[in-house]
């Protein structure tokens, strides 16, 4: 996966950038890959599904210090869209949320997801993360995307 | 409203997308595709959004209106508007509560608990700041009380001891 | 899904109630659902999957006052469950638990399985979870349940 | 699966050993295992998946009293390793990788990956484990490993 953080979908999210050549990245029978969406090339039913690990220091909800009261955790979101031209506003068709109050010094989590769905001829599908910063794109078998014709 | 990027072009009129090979009108909004038109520049079959889905825009391809969101009672979440054909739910808390985001990080779609609003009266303080999309915000302490400890103290009544001086109007007559 | 606790498995779990038909939710070519089960049409080998969303407000185990000594952990558990006629007891296909110990004021988990079993027709699968109460429904990408033929 | 540690790959981590015949566990369509191994019979695009559930009682790094300053977290990880007699070093293709600064007395936690890769004819699969001791090998429905040709 690469770093660039643009234009963002209906949940304010950004969009992950992906490579799909390199390495154990590959596309075939059609389906593409443009500018940050896995464009569906006919009509089906599809097993769609994404990994990304995210990494951080400890936030401040963890640090024992300021723990006199419980604090509000931060949150690790990540959501698998779809954006259809004939719709003005995407679905989201997975999402995975968790919370993350960690004690630790630095702390890394994945967030796994995937589904079946029915899709059409065109449409597109992006993943998007509540904060591309903490996300480790460092090697591509932590943090993938991925959907197949069933 | 936002438009969507065309299909092919039609030449029917302004509101025609291609489906499949023929130029059709599209869904009106609340309303999924049942069937493309089976004539040029026709109607397709629309039927309305089951209840508990909707759509919120005209469409020419959607088979599926989009399920509404339910709200979490377990976070005393309330539907402040039910989900229409053409609307999601609006979640929201009743009167009396604020909605606290259950992240740090808080955007439109963040999950948010129902708190209850802080009541400055029973508080015997002055209301600074109404209880609305976040907590009442109370101020000092009201007439006949005084700041003590943190709370807010009735003023000695008593013909003993001394008075504190926000109190001077209920026992200054002591001095 | 819908919020609904009936009968009890074999695992003292509660059955999570599913919608079938609205939104991104569907069966075709015979597969059935029909009260909390997904009813198998047809022998064969099957991808069988759900994710569920916890939520919750932090457990005494994770509060900061109590933790003198350190406090048995809450947990959270999904269990893919199948149940055939021709056997009285039900089978756990697959299992996820976690222990929760949150130190943050709310929590949110998923919990994702999914994997390929041989099923005959007519075995039934249903979703059970440790507590129908930290279920988030609220969304239909938040928590789901589906099963394909390969 | 079974407790054996052997020989390590690349990434140093113990192969996990695995029931391949018992229970829900089958091997068909000359899909073969041997030695720790998932063995491909034919070339194609394979869907690979595997769940490590691990437990353990509380590190150094959640107990209270050493926590002063935030430690060092534990960590759990599980690796699809992919082995070719054609090329020397294996291939990691999937990683889940969690820290654990866990403030319960004990803890559990499952790890779920799951891709689509293209493996030729004698590739072989294997799971590899951070910390053979912490993995829940108890239960199939817990700790499990397979792939089926797309």
């Amino acid at each position: 996966v690469k770093q660039t953080s643009t234009q963002h979908s209906k949940n304010q999210f950004p969009t992950l950038h992906w490579e799909h050549e390199l390495g154990l990245a590959f596309t075939k029978n059609r389906m593409n890959y443009t500018n940050k969406f896995l464009v569906i090339p006919e009509a089906g039913d599809y097993f769609v599904y994404s990994q990304v690990t995210f990494r951080g220091t400890t936030s401040e909800c963890g640090d024992i210090s300021h723990r006199r009261q419980q604090n509000k955790p931060d949150s690790i979101i990540v959501v698998i869209t779809k954006v259809t031209d004939s719709y003005p506003e995407p679905t989201q068709l997975l999402t995975g949320t968790k919370s993350m109050c960690e004690t630790g010094s630095t702390w890394f989590q994945p967030i796994y997801l995937g589904a079946m769905f029915s899709l059409k001829e065109g449409d597109k599908l992006t993943v998007n993360v509540s904060d591309i910063s903490l996300v480790d794109y460092t090697k591509e078998d932590k943090t993938f995307f991925g959907a197949f014709l069933l | 409203g936002q438009g969507s990027t065309p299909s092919p072009r039609c030449d029917c009129a302004r509101d025609f997308q291609k489906n499949g090979l023929l130029c059709c009108r599209g869904c009106p909004a609340g309303h999924y595709l049942k069937d493309p038109c089976w004539k040029p520049c026709g109607d397709s079959t629309c039927l309305p959004c089951p209840q508990g889905t909707f759509l919120s825009w005209e469409n020419h391809h959607e088979r599926h209106c989009i399920r509404c969101q339910a709200c979490d009672e377990q976070a005393s979440q309330v539907a402040l508007q039910n989900c229409s054909t053409v609307t999601d739910t609006r979640c929201g808390c009743e009167p009396g509560r604020f909605a606290e985001c259950s992240f740090r990080q808080c955007v439109a779609s963040s999950p948010f608990r129902c708190r209850p609003c802080s009541d400055c009266g029973a508080l015997h303080r002055h209301t600074q700041l109404p209880c609305s999309d976040r907590d009442a915000a109370c101020g000092t302490c009201l007439p006949g009380f005084y700041e003590h400890g943190g709370g807010c103290v009735s003023c000695p009544t008593s013909t003993l001891g001394s008075c504190p001086e926000p109190c001077v109007a209920v026992c200054g007559w002591r001095q």
